[in-house]
């Protein structure tokens, strides 16, 4: 196989942007404007839908985030993330509902937010266990694994065993007050939004501090060359299993996110149809790159809700086939898929990478 | 101009039942405007925007925000995940939502109020099946009398859908005295199910119920006759329809299940309605390709016509008084469709204890028995059923 | 040219007794015994596919031989893996580059600095504390004692995929520099490159071998004859998986064998036409 | 021991099934490296194209004659227009491809066609099974079966022994290298997706056959994944032989251990079953061994 | 240089690789038929990207020619497919040892056999092993374990396998041992006499190179910088100091090479 080598780890171009956040001004004022946006740009200016929409960009984008993780930077190839956003769903769920929770916290609206640590931390732990075969199967081979890791887990444990604790088979009723954080219930469009924001910003800043320290190289040093990787003193499997962990407990706190947002947990919000689309989604935004895994959710889910409304209109002149219409949009949206990949092949992050250096480059490209 | 009602839909169209959902959610915009073309809602006119979620529980979840947003004071939904998922949302929305998923879990108010459907849920459509057959079958049995009927079960463990009525077909086969055999798990994509056939013969059924869909129905019948097991099928809702001996031809005589609503087509009183909706809306549909589901989103669609005059006549139409007014008002209201009319209260929202039964004869499908569960039951209907 | 620093010289550091190496029926390395002394440079030679690679695999771990013993520093270190290996002190750099191609050069070298680092993961991931000063020194000990070394200033920021083979090579070296080995493996570093950048490269070998700061004792694995003979103290020929003579350049050079299995009748590196 | 023996050969017939879609799996793989997880919506246009034909009128032995044409033409086109700016770029945006491919056949197809499920009419297969002794055998299985076996051969004897079936192999090892040679990686993508196409439009059109079509039949290209990893991903006897294993590894599960263990696990053992033989055969019973060499 | 009979003519061709990265600034190049020129040059200097560019093979690493022309025997190749090119007989031996791995030696022959007819490619297969024993000897073994110089054997006769018109060689010595260098270059040199194979060597064994070629380039930061007659060149101060190591007095040993830097380039 060819490869093509792109830049996709983490830069730092001068000395001293190595040792912090936010180095120059400049850079500074452009974060603070962006958190702007994401903390009260988006609550106040947008429609409550899109505000929703915004949501599920952000749920997608903490699942892939962990799968770019895997994928993006140690080549651990996923197709079962999904089963462990549902596991982290299902630990915070069955916290929240059935846990003897002390009164105060429950008072204190902490316990939501405790089950959001356990469910990382256990989703991490589960998530490990699949990562276990990493010892010996590699490539390709083990996407099976990871595919008996979303089977196992949703289809059989959560289906089976866990979705009949609690009375009714299936899906488990989540009361509007379970999600409660302090004195905020997260109800509504708005409060899961923020929720899902502060999450977020948390993970890229976790995933983005990791793979600029040791463990984060030791994950690139794996995805490119392992050998070489062992050589350097680098523990592989240990790294590998560090990996799945941290991906995991992400997945994790993904799920347990979105008990904020529904009112029944199922064992059909996991679908493996979820686990594709979050590897679909950091192949979009850009393999290897943190800004890739948020941009190309946001390209799947826009995607999708406008294709949706491109269809609505028609339907008052063609209502016959309106109906007919559904499959066009899924044969589109694959087809943009298709496109994308065929003129990006390489993703959005990438795209930008190039904008970057062609400006850098400009006025003299000699 | 007429004042406009907003109604929303949320369907299945190219998701994984789309096979089914598609007819529905054609059947659901024949209806609709059929309806407005028919008076609407004391000359309001019903708006109806639908989506199609793919059957993708979070795109549910955003659908039905958007919808509320637009403003609708009804859904018109379809899975049971996504209606499940968006129960608590929408008892608090105070947006009726009228689904095609006939879970018995949607039916305690106490845990969805909000939630309505216009037939039997899939458990009381069970326990009917199971009664019918041990009404009229058991009987011309040779071994009648002689020792307890027994009953295997073939289904999808892992779906929710399969296996909804499971607990409650069990509860009801230990009333009338079953043996129960051992359950073999058919996934709904199975392509041949010689072994658990085998496993079954084992048992030595009278009677098997296969929870499934179609396909898988009718490869489970198909193999049965191949292995010679000689027992009497009984097909959950959603296997049992015109699709049945269209895949299993032969094996298909003598199949049962319940039927809470006609199949399209048949003489019960309104097809004739349906057929020229269909015609007169979706001429590119052919007749024959339209069949149940668009008969059971005619159902749903026409509770809720009623439910809308209903609240109109006590006033103002909002969610509330659309369930209130509309939905708990109603006691025994005829859909017509071979469906069992209709009752909603605000402890109950089991449409019906009343469910006809019926097998496949001869090229057409037989009324075995109309069961009346509630009749027949009533203190176990009142005390025990609910929601399960 | 020998024994510039007479008693350190004198030191085993790294010892094979009896090694043996079978791939299926073909025996890559047979009864090899060598012993490599504190602070030398030891160059091994032998025609392709003579077994080279394979026995620098089984000095840093990345084959296990099937028999015989492998001494580091006076300890058996047969049964330790090659992360192990590389903690204590043995580093390396491949025949076929293997750099971590989608990483910058930085990036590169900082990874040979790994064993060093010892921040966990929660410091690393909020880059609070111990991590951050930790990365701090190590970029400065990079900057000032390996990217200055070798002169590759201008290409640090850049993608190691991206350089051309020569620069890569001196990456590569300068990766194995930055884990501050005692041992180091050169697997052909000077295959591919011109003149200058051989005579740059041989530079950099002498350099970490002699100097104060490094005092790097080197394994060469090298074909270039000219390098070689300069160079090393001691050379081990091989072929077929066997020693064929073991010595110092002059002798091994008159060896009749090594010009009959190796070197050839021609000094190619001298003549035209 | 009837029970079993009829196990037995059901999970031998629905493997012949599994090992038919896998083969396309396969030679995708073998060709271009790259794990197609469009296999099953190409089935399913395989399943429609022949039922579509069929139902015009034609004999079922023509319709599948036709569909695999029909499958060369597709592979070509899928090629040029999908995947020929691809070549040479990472091959997960290849694979991503397969997926948007999958999201774009199966639209187009349902369009076409309609999501109503469909059946041969008259059906093209006798529905009655044919007794063995105690055994009972649905035709269709059975000529699935045989059809598996003429595959087998053919595929293997075609990249044994001719030129492109070689330089097939070796554009999946190293493409660079290979358009160096002056291998036409398009035509090699093309061909491989045409002989996916056909072993899909054949596998299709039997499948159809057994309950009826509908989109649910692209479910099945995902189900055969532990057949092909089992036998290897690059080995096409060993597709054939993991659909068998995998086939007979769900029946047997499904007879003797849903008793013991209730639940879906039919469909996960083999997947547990498959991480454990991974851990000693981490390339699958013949697949390429990944080379680790510095 | 004259231009006609030229086989090969690059005229001032511009290489960007991802559409921003300038790899080559202008570089001309004219092969004639039958003869064996050498491109020579610092690492970075471009000389595998012109070869690529020749070949047709930049694409698969998102690299074009954004101006200038390549013609081959008169007719524009440049940014036509890889696989084209290669039938009209231009092969190149990729830098880095790309052999198909997990096939064995003799398969990887065999594709290299892909455009011969093939009656003949045994006779290729005896050529091959003729020159390279050695490939003989291993050629059941899957090439991804062979040595690093058995592999470099194995390419070069791959190539060879293609009967190619003009044969784009990069760095085809190295790291083979002393004695098999000396047999490269004698084959390389017979192909071209014998088997009248028209090569463009990048090589950076420099002393060699001149010694098989007729006539050579040198190639700095993407310019050629200088371009003669090899004889011509081989006399040349710079080229004596910077290529050949020749200029210093005699008797100039590696290790005493430290206490000198030396920094030159032509053009930056
Ligand atoms: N993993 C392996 N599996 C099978 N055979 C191997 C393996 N590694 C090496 N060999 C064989 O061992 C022999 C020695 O290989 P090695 O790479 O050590 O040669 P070398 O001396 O380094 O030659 P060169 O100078 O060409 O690099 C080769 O013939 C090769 O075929
Ligand atoms: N795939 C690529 N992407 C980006 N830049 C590249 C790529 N390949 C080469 N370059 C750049 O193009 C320039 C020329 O590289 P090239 O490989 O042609 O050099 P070379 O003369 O062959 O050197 P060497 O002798 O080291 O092989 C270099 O500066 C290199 O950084
Ligand atoms: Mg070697
Ligand atoms: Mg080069």
């Amino acid at each position: 196989m060819s490869r093509v080598w792109l830049p996709c780890g983490h830069y730092h171009q001068s000395y001293a942007k190595d040792q912090g956040w936010w180095q120059t001004p400049v850079i500074k004022l452009k974060m603070l404007l962006l958190l702007g946006i994401v903390l009260l740009g988006v609550p106040l200016l947008l429609p409550g839908y899109w505000v929703g929409v915004c949501t599920i960009i952000g749920y997608t984008a903490m699942g892939a985030l962990g799968v770019q993780l895997l994928i993006g930077y140690t080549e651990l190839i996923t197709l079962g993330h999904g089963a462990f956003i549902a596991v982290g769903a299902y630990t915070s769920t069955m916290l929240v509902l059935h846990f003897p929770w002390p009164e105060v916290l429950v008072d204190l609206g902490l316990a939501y937010p405790l089950s959001i640590v356990v469910a990382g931390l256990f989703a991490g732990i589960w998530s490990v266990i699949f990562g276990l075969p990493t010892i010996r199967v590699k490539g390709f081979y083990f996407i099976l694994t990871t595919i008996a890791a979303q089977f196992i887990t949703v289809d059989l444990i959560l289906t089976q065993y866990v979705s009949k604790i609690g009375g009714r088979a299936q899906s488990i009723k989540i009361p509007s007050d379970a999600a409660k954080i302090g004195p905020w219930t997260m109800s509504g469009d708005v409060k899961p939004y923020l929720l899902m924001a502060v999450l977020l910003i948390l993970m890229v800043m976790v995933t983005a501090n990791l793979l600029r320290t040791k463990r984060g190289r030791a994950w690139m040093a794996i995805r490119d060359n392992d050998v070489a990787a062992s050589t350097m003193g680098i523990n592989v499997f240990y790294h590998k299993l560090l990996a799945f962990f941290v991906a995991g407990a992400m997945a994790g706190v993904a799920g347990a996110f979105w008990v904020s947002n529904t009112s029944a947990m199922s064992p059909e919000h996991f679908p493996w149809f979820l686990s594709l689309k979050l590897v679909g989604v950091i192949l979009i935004g850009g393999i290897g790159s943190i800004h890739g895994a948020i941009l190309g959710a946001a390209f799947w889910v826009l995607v999708g809700e406008f294709l949706q409304m491109g269809v609505l209109p028609l339907a008052d002149y063609w209502p016959n086939v309106l109906m007919s219409f559904t499959f066009l949009k899924t044969a589109f949206f694959g087809l943009i898929i298709c496109a994308f990949l065929n003129f990006e092949p390489h993703g959005l992050a990438y795209r930008w990478w190039q904008i970057k250096n062609y400006f850098n480059l400009w006025p003299f490209s000699y | 101009q007429a004042e406009e009602i907003k109604i929303g839909g949320i369907m299945d169209t190219s998701g994984a039942t789309s096979d089914v959902g598609k007819d529905y959610a054609t059947g659901m915009v024949d209806a609709i405007n059929w309806i407005n073309d028919h008076g609407g809602v004391n000359g309001k006119t019903i708006d109806y925007t639908w989506f199609d979620y793919g059957y993708r529980v979070p795109e549910a979840q955003t659908k039905y925000s958007m919808l509320k947003r637009m403003g609708v004071v009804a859904v018109m939904g379809w899975g049971t995940a996504d209606t499940e998922a968006l129960s608590t949302t929408v008892m608090e929305d105070q947006i009726p939502y009228i689904s095609a998923s006939y879970s018995a879990h949607l039916t305690d108010p106490k845990d969805s109020r909000y939630n309505v459907f216009a037939m039997a849920d899939y458990s009381t459509a069970a326990r009917a099946a199971l009664t019918a057959w041990y009404d009229k079958k058991w009987p011309k049995h040779p071994d009648y009398g002689e020792r307890k009927p027994r009953l295997g079960c073939f289904y999808m463990f892992a779906s929710p859908y399969c296996s909804a009525p499971i607990e409650a077909l069990k509860d009801q086969a230990r009333i009338l005295g079953f043996k129960i055999g051992p359950d073999q798990d058919v996934s709904l994509t199975a392509l041949d199910t010689k072994s658990q056939i085998m496993a079954m013969k084992k048992f030595d059924p009278d009677v098997v119920w296969h929870g499934n869909t179609s396909m898988s129905a009718a490869a489970t019948v198909k193999d049965a006759k191949a292995l010679d097991l000689d027992a009497t099928w009984i097909l959950n809702i959603w296997a049992f329809n015109d699709n049945l001996h269209r895949l299993a031809g032969k094996a298909a005589e003598g199949v049962m299940g319940a039927a809470p609503c006609a199949e399209f087509g048949q003489d019960f009183k309104n097809m004739d309605m349906l057929e020229n909706a269909a015609k007169e809306y979706h001429p590119g549909t052919p007749l024959e390709e339209r069949f149940k589901p668009t008969v059971q989103a005619w159902a749903n669609a026409l509770i809720l016509w009623e439910a809308l005059k209903r609240a109109d006549e006590a006033g103002e139409i909002t969610g509330e008084t659309i369930l209130k007014e509309g939905f708990e008002s109603m006691d025994g209201y005829e859909i017509g469709l071979g469906a069992a009319p209709v009752s909603f209260s605000s402890e109950d929202h089991r449409p019906t204890g009343k469910v006809r039964v019926q097998e496949w004869k001869d090229g057409s499908f037989d009324t075995v028995e109309v069961v009346d569960l509630k009749k027949r039951w009533p203190k176990k209907w009142a005390d025990e059923w609910l929601g399960y | 040219m020998l024994q510039t620093s007479g008693s350190s010289q004198s030191t085993p550091l790294l010892q094979l007794k009896d090694v043996h190496m079978q791939f299926g029926r073909l025996a890559a390395l047979s009864n090899i015994d060598l012993t490599v002394r504190k602070g030398e440079i030891y160059s091994i030679i032998g025609p392709n596919g003579a077994g080279k690679t394979v026995m620098m695999n089984c000095i840093n771990g990345l084959y296990r031989p099937q028999q015989g013993d492998i001494y580091f520093k006076g300890s058996r270190i047969n049964h330790l893996r090659p992360y192990h290996r590389a903690n204590l002190g043995i580093s390396r750099t491949f025949q076929k580059i293997e750099l971590f191609g989608g990483m910058s050069v930085m990036d590169n070298i900082r990874l040979g600095r790994h064993i060093y680092l010892r921040s966990g993961v929660l410091s690393g991931s909020f880059f609070l504390g111990k991590a951050k000063r930790e990365e701090i020194e190590t970029r400065r000990i990079i900057e000032e004692e390996i990217i200055d070394l070798l002169e590759i200033q201008h290409i640090r920021d850049k993608t190691v995929g991206m350089l051309p083979y020569g620069e890569q090579k001196r990456v590569e070296l300068g990766r194995a520099l930055a884990m501050d080995p005692e041992l180091l493996i050169l697997d052909e570093p000077l295959a591919g490159l011109n003149l200058e950048e051989v005579e740059d490269m041989v530079r950099f070998i002498m350099d970490v071998n002699q100097e104060e700061r490094w005092r790097v004792t080197c394994i060469l694995v090298e074909h270039d004859m000219g390098v070689v003979m300069d160079i090393s103290d001691r050379v081990y020929v091989m072929s077929f998986g066997r020693q064929i003579t073991e010595g110092t350049p002059a002798e091994v050079q008159q060896d009749p064998e090594v010009i009959k299995a190796y070197l050839g009748e021609e000094d190619i590196y001298a003549t035209r036409k | 021991m009837e029970l079993f023996l009829m196990t037995l050969v059901t999970g031998i017939m629905v493997g012949g099934i599994y090992a038919l879609i896998a083969l396309g799996w396969v030679v995708i793989y073998k060709c271009s490296g790259v794990l197609n997880l469009a296999m099953g919506e190409l089935t399913l246009i395989g399943a429609y194209v022949s039922w579509w034909l069929y139902s015009t009128g034609i004999p079922f032995v023509v319709c599948v004659f036709l569909t695999i044409i029909i499958g060369i033409i597709l592979g070509i086109l899928t090629e040029r227009i999908f995947l020929d700016r691809l070549i040479g770029q990472p091959l997960l945006s290849v694979i991503m491809v397969t997926v948007g491919l999958s999201f774009f056949f199966r639209g187009t197809a349902m369009f076409i066609w309609g999501p109503s499920t469909k059946t041969f009419h008259p059906p093209v297969f006798p529905q009655e099974s044919i007794h063995v002794g105690m055994l009972s055998i649905t035709p269709v299985f059975f000529w699935s079966f045989l059809v598996v076996i003429g595959l087998l051969i053919a595929l293997v004897a075609f990249f044994k022994y001719t030129r492109w079936g070689l330089s097939m192999q070796a554009t999946a090892d190293d493409e660079t290298a290979a358009l160096s040679l002056g291998v036409s990686v398009r035509f090699v993508y093309a061909a491989s997706w045409s002989i996916a196409f056909i072993t899909a439009g054949i596998g299709g059109a039997l499948l159809a056959n057994i309950n009826g079509l509908n989109i649910n039949i692209a479910h099945l290209g995902l189900v055969v994944l532990p057949a092909v990893i089992f036998g290897g991903l690059n080995s096409i006897p060993g597709a054939i032989v993991g659909g068998i294993v995998i086939g007979i590894l769900e029946n047997m599960t499904g007879t003797y251990l849903t008793q013991i263990v209730p639940g879906g696990i039919k469909t996960i053992v083999p997947f547990i079953f498959l991480v454990i033989f991974m851990m000693f055969r981490p390339h699958g019973l013949w697949g390429w061994v990944r080379i680790e060499r510095v | 240089m004259d231009q006609n009979g030229s086989i090969l003519n690059i005229q001032n061709i511009e290489v960007r690789y991802h559409e921003v990265i300038l790899a080559l600034k202008g570089v001309s190049v004219s092969v004639q038929r039958g003869r064996v020129v050498a491109l020579l040059g610092a690492n970075g200097a471009g000389k595998s990207t012109t070869l690529k560019a020749v070949s047709g093979l930049l694409a698969t690493e998102d690299g074009k020619v954004t101006d200038g022309s390549i013609e081959y025997e008169g007719r524009r190749i440049h940014n036509s497919h890889a696989a084209d090119i290669a039938k009209q007989g231009i092969i190149q031996v990729i830098e880095g040892r790309k052999v198909f791995e997990h096939l064995s030696v003799e398969d990887n022959l065999k594709v290299g056999a892909h455009l011969r007819k093939s009656g003949s490619v045994k006779d290729g297969l005896d050529l091959v092993y003729h020159y390279f024993p050695r490939l003989y000897d291993k050629r059941g073994e899957t090439a991804g374990f062979i040595s690093g110089g058995e592999q470099q054997m194995l390419v070069v006769g791959r190539a060879l396998m293609t009967e190619p018109k003009l044969l784009l060689l990069d760095e085809p010595s190295m790291g083979l041992a002393p004695m098999l260098i000396q047999e490269i270059f004698s084959i390389i040199h017979k192909l071209n006499e014998e088997e009248k194979i028209t090569i463009l060597l990048v090589e950076q064994n420099a002393k060699l190179a001149l010694t098989v070629s007729s006539y050579a380039y040198i190639l700095e930061n993407g310019r050629i910088v200088m371009d003669d007659y090899s004889d011509k060149l081989w006399e040349n101060e710079d080229i004596k100091d910077f290529y050949l190591g020749l200029s210093d007095k005699g008797g100039k040993s590696f290790r005493n090479i430290k206490h000198y830097k030396r920094k030159k380039r032509w053009l930056t």
